[in-house]
């Protein structure tokens, strides 16, 4: 048995009037007999069938509009199928993407060089209007658009909401793409601290070194000797930098952290650390950052031991390959031989891209660092 | 040399695998496999094979949208020619030209044109380059009479008697353009007159009859490799179904059609050789056509990838 | 200089360091760098500045007795003859 | 060794060496022949080649740049002069249906080796119908390459990178370059098709053109540097395809860029080029970009109607100013 259609006779035919059955049920069709008589919107078309067999039954009365492909009859052939179609297989809708898309669209943005901010027009010429430098509201690889501009104007709520977007993008980022593995050690802190005062006396309270200048001077030289954890890893490989450019976390007051990078820290002696750290700190809180210590981080330090926390596990920002986390310093039970006191300890505790490097460099870090703390001289 | 019953033999098994392949066509576009336009050859079969017995490997054609006729008598594979219609990969255009545009290399066959009147300077260049490199071979530019109203067929037909060049033009007079009657076409609907006023030889031959298509080919390409070209013949000829599959055929009467059936070229060939086995040649066609089907069904679409591939040639070369 | 003077010296100092503070939020018993979220190099930059208008140095040792608003301007009330 | 010859001389040249290295290439047009060619380019050619590959052709463009593409599908190199791009709307279904489409439809059966040489450009009072820019309209079909040499040494090379181009290539001469004088060095390697060249380097703003425009634009630069703006003039050389990678490198390093065509403003080849510099090189605009086209009008007769439909080094040299104004 097989069923009679209304056929396509164009691409742009949905549906015909069947006008006149030309054949009556229980006759005999040959193929290429006529049929029926159908209406288009081009005029009256006589369709044929296609099998030999007795007409058993007609679906449609004349004079009904019916829609390409529906039913108007039912022949029934001796037991002939038409053999050459395979049943089975009905191909699929080949997807076809008409609107061609252009490939040179898809190349990511241009990897802008150097000491130009990524901005777009309209972001560049509100920040110009408004008078602030765009230096303080990038955030590596983000372009700046617009409304990041406009809401970074110093209103009262949401004064860098801007950067904080652009911190998000950077850290969602991170967590989806870098494979972190975490380690941690405890450091007894006193000798260096104690060192540090003996240092200050003889100093004046300008120049005085605050503990996290001694900490990040014992970073660096940590990298000099573990140089797997400084530089970046990008397109599969990473790249070793030569300068040590640690990105230092500083808060801004109601607004959260941003990490400029103290540049070239490799060159400073211990004053040198102080003193350029100050004016780091003093230049981002005024939002006077230089485009190199916005982007050019080799490592991120995070030292939120002002702020009572004892361990921090932070997120490596891309693409850089480590973060080195720094605990507050607290009095704790500490064993030296078998005796136990009472000693200044700190939580040390480093992240890494398993891509860059693994658990072994990481510990080799932490062990000079640690050993670096314990002979504070060697840092000045 | 071929008797004239081998002759009529292989004439009739041409023009009748055209019939029935047409015929499939219908079918397979109502059950929308092969869309765009399909321009059936369903009564001029006589001309393309008629034309066709007259050529050698070597010369070149040139054909319209209504093609599947010469395609088929030029040699190219049935499989590939639905293939094609089915947009599938495997066909003679890897599913990129349709119904209206068979290419095929091998077999010479320079394409179907869906510009009226289109390949007529294409025509003309290859002539001219055979010429130029002394190689002896023709070219056969197939079009209809709608062609003959375009002014490229009088800029072509110019260039080819003024420069003698090798080809034959070859006009399926099937009295209609679409819709638009030889007479409402054409000042001097006497199409063959006007190859006269280029100096151009020309025959007027009774395009159901396939022998004497034949005969005038032959005579026309024996000229032509003679040096003798351009020959222009016009075949009278009619198309038994729509100009294409969406066309109520408004401009003519079905009495007109019916008269014009009883001069089914297959009939009036079967008429002078009522020995020629036509059981043979259906069974043996119906075979081909089924094969044509399944290889056409089974055949795969080109990966969207390779979208962009010969738009230039160095896509091609890879 | 009175005990008055000097806690206003202080607070002085403070907003110059930290301008987004108001100087409703500085309590006087209130630990300055938690309460103010004041970290060590703005503790230090006060202390600094405050050794410039009082004269007297605080030493990192005596960092406990200047915690608060309140125990600074005493340490410095006595210190200041 | 390299000479200073005219620009129709640089092109006679290049066709002649070619036709006496390659019996495949041939010349076909109206008057290339016993005229000697509508702009004398192929002056003495008919009397060294003969007529049977110097075809002076009927009036006919349609069928005679057809022919071009038959005789390329049949194995000849042949080179079709349309005497000017105004007359090339006659062909136009053989460029774009025949030759542009042939090897995509065929499945790579069927290349079509063609050259086709047009004059171009307004700028002699020949009034609207003789005096059209069209090689960017040509600029947008797919399969065809479209070259535009402004200066002699290009002249030379193109017709030579032309036909080694196994695809129809489409070379655009405008009409009021040929006396203009150059060098040319048969022994340098041509820079291929598709390829941008820097005439003049400048930091402040990078100007992109083409054709006769070209000199235009360094005459507009020469001005604008006294008034202290160092302008990059870029000769684009090849319409299709467009040389991306110069085009932002140029954008990347001035981060203003303007654009002069001869063409009309709407549809045309500088409005590609500012759609693919918003799309490759957006983040590196300091000012929107600027463009210098033919005013949209059919070309009037009067000549000071005429040059004030034209880009001038005067209009280039404001536009430049303007954009270099912009914040």
């Amino acid at each position: 048995m097989s069923t009679f259609v209304m056929p396509s006779l164009g691409a742009d035919m949905e549906s015909a009037v069947l006008m006149e059955w030309k054949v009556k049920e229980g006759d005999r069709v040959a193929k290429g007999d006529v049929i029926a008589e159908v209406e288009t919107s081009k005029g009256v078309i006589e369709i044929e069938v296609f099998e030999e067999g007795i007409v058993e039954k007609l679906l449609v009365e004349e004079e009904t509009e019916c829609d390409v492909g529906s039913t108007l009859a039912i022949i029934r052939t001796e037991g002939e199928v038409t053999p050459a179609e395979t049943p089975a297989k009905s191909l699929p809708e080949p997807v076809i993407e008409v609107d061609h898309v252009d490939p040179s669209i898809d190349k990511a943005p241009e990897p802008y060089a150097g000491e130009r901010i990524k901005a777009s027009p309209a972001a560049r010429r509100k920040a110009k209007e408004m008078g602030i430098d765009l230096f303080s509201l990038a955030a590596a690889g983000e372009a700046l658009h617009l409304s990041q501009v406009e809401s970074s104007a110093p209103t009262e709520k949401n004064e860098t909401s801007g950067m904080r977007q652009a911190i998000a993008r950077a850290m969602s980022r991170s967590n989806a793409e870098i494979p972190h593995y975490y380690l941690g050690t405890s450091i007894n802190m006193t000798p260096a601290l104690h060192w540090l005062e003996e240092e200050n006396k003889k100093r004046s309270i300008q120049e005085r070194i605050l503990p996290a200048a001694l900490l990040i001077r014992a970073v660096v030289l940590s990298l000099k000797s573990v140089p797997e954890l400084n530089g970046f890893w990008e397109n599969d490989t990473s790249h070793l930098k030569a300068e040590i450019n640690p990105g230092i976390a500083i808060a801004l007051r109601h607004e959260g952290l941003i990490t400029p990078a103290l540049l070239n820290a490799e060159t400073m002696n211990l004053d040198q650390t102080m003193r350029s750290l100050d004016d780091l700190i003093t230049r981002t809180r005024e939002g006077k950052l230089r485009n190199t210590e916005i982007t050019q981080q080799t490592i991120t330090i995070t030292n939120l031991g002002d702020l009572g926390v004892q361990s921090v596990y932070g997120v490596i920002y891309p693409p850089q390959v480590a973060l080195v986390g720094l605990g507050r310093i607290i009095d704790a039970p500490w064993a030296e031989g078998d005796a136990l006191c009472v000693r200044k300890v700190m939580q040390a505790t480093l992240a890494g891209d398993h891509r860059a490097t693994d658990g072994r460099t990481g510990a080799k870090f932490l062990d000079k660092l640690n050993d670096l703390l314990q002979h504070p001289e060697e840092l000045l | 040399m071929k008797t004239d019953i081998e002759k009529a033999n292989q004439f009739y098994r041409d023009m009748l695998l055209i019939r029935r392949f047409e015929e499939k066509c219908v079918e397979m576009y109502s059950r929308e496999k092969i869309r765009g336009f399909l321009h059936l050859y369903i009564g001029e079969e006589a001309v393309g094979v008629g034309v066709m017995h007259a050529l050698s490997p070597e010369d070149a054609v040139l054909a319209t949208y209504r093609e599947h006729g010469q395609a088929l008598a030029r040699g190219i594979d049935p499989k590939r020619i639905m293939a094609e219609m089915y947009g599938k990969m495997e066909g003679c255009s890897r599913g990129r030209g349709g119904s209206m545009h068979l290419f095929d290399g091998l077999a010479r066959f320079y394409g179907g044109s869906a510009i009226v009147a289109g390949a007529l300077p294409l025509a003309v260049g290859m002539a001219l380059a055979d010429k130029m490199m002394k190689r002896n071979r023709i070219t056969v530019c197939f079009f209809g009479d709608g062609a003959v109203a375009e002014g490229e067929f009088h800029e072509s037909m110019n260039l080819a008697a003024l420069w003698h060049l090798p080809i034959l033009f070859v006009c399926e007079n099937n009295r209609y353009a679409m819709g638009t009657a030889l007479e409402f076409s054409h000042s001097e609907t006497n199409l063959a007159k006007k190859a006269a006023s280029y100096c151009i030889e020309a025959y007027q031959v009774d395009g159901m009859d396939v022998e004497a298509v034949a005969k005038a080919a032959n005579t026309a390409v024996h000229e032509i490799r003679a040096g003798n070209g351009p020959v222009f013949i016009e075949c009278l000829t009619y198309r038994f179904r729509a100009h294409s599959m969406f066309d109520a055929e408004l401009y003519r009467s079905k009495s007109e059609v019916e008269e014009w059936k009883k001069r089914d070229p297959l009939l009036l060939l079967y008429q002078k050789y009522p020995n020629i086995d036509i059981d043979k040649y259906e069974n043996e066609i119906a075979l081909i056509i089924n094969e044509a089907i399944t290889f056409a069904e089974n055949g795969t679409l080109e990966p969207v990838e390779e979208l962009e591939k010969f738009v230039y040639t160095q896509e091609a070369i890879l | 200089m009175t005990q008055d003077q000097i806690k206003a010296a202080i607070i002085e100092q403070i907003l110059k360091i930290a301008p987004d503070i108001d100087e409703a939020d500085i309590i006087p018993d209130k630990n300055i760098q938690r309460s103010l979220e004041i970290d060590s190099f703005d503790f230090l930059k006060i202390l600094t500045a405050l050794h410039e208008v009082l004269g007297i140095e605080v030493p990192e040792s005596d960092y406990a007795a200047v915690d608060t608003l309140e125990h600074m301007s005493a340490y410095f009330a006595q210190r200041i003859i | 060794m390299s000479t200073v010859i005219t620009y129709r001389e640089a092109v006679r040249q290049a066709l002649r060496e070619a036709m006496e290295k390659d019996e495949r290439v041939f010349l076909m047009g109206e008057d290339v022949g016993r005229y000697g060619g509508s702009f004398a380019v192929s002056m003495g050619m008919l009397e060294q080649f003969g007529s049977e590959r110097i075809i002076d052709t009927p009036l006919c463009e349609s069928a005679f740049t057809g022919a071009g593409i038959g005789a390329a599908l049949n194995g000849m190199r042949p080179i079709v002069e349309i005497m000017t791009v105004n007359f090339s709307l006659l062909a136009l279904d053989q460029i774009m249906n025949n030759a542009a489409t042939l090897l995509h439809m065929s499945g790579g059966q069927f290349n079509v080796p063609l050259v086709i040489r047009m004059a171009t450009g307004g700028g002699k009072q020949l009034a609207a119908q003789h005096s059209h820019s069209l090689e960017g309209w040509f600029a947008h079909i797919p399969g065809l390459k479209v070259l535009t040499p402004a200066i002699v040494q290009d002249a030379y090379d193109m017709v030579l990178l032309a036909l080694a181009d196994p695809d129809p290539v489409l070379i655009f001469e405008n009409s009021l370059l040929y006396n203009t004088k150059g060098e040319l060095d048969t022994a340098l390697t041509p820079l291929s098709i598709g390829k941008a060249q820097i005439h003049r380097s400048g930091k402040d703003i990078s100007i992109l053109t083409y054709g006769i425009s070209v000199f235009k634009a360094l005459e507009a630069a020469e001005t604008l540097a006294r008034e202290g703006i160092d302008a990059e003039v870029i000769d684009l050389r090849s319409l299709r395809p467009l040389d991306d990678e110069a085009i932002m490198t140029t954008v990347r390093k001035t981060h203003r860029v303007m654009i002069v065509d001869e063409g009309w403003k709407s549809g045309s080849i500088s409005a590609e080029i500012m759609a693919r510099i918003n799309e490759q090189a957006f983040f590196e605009l300091d000012a929107p970009m600027g463009r210098v086209c033919s005013a949209e009008v059919p070309f009037p007769y009067a000549k000071h109607l005429e040059d004030a439909a034209l880009p001038r080094a005067e209009t280039i040299a404001a536009m430049a100013r303007k954009l270099m104004e912009e914040l």
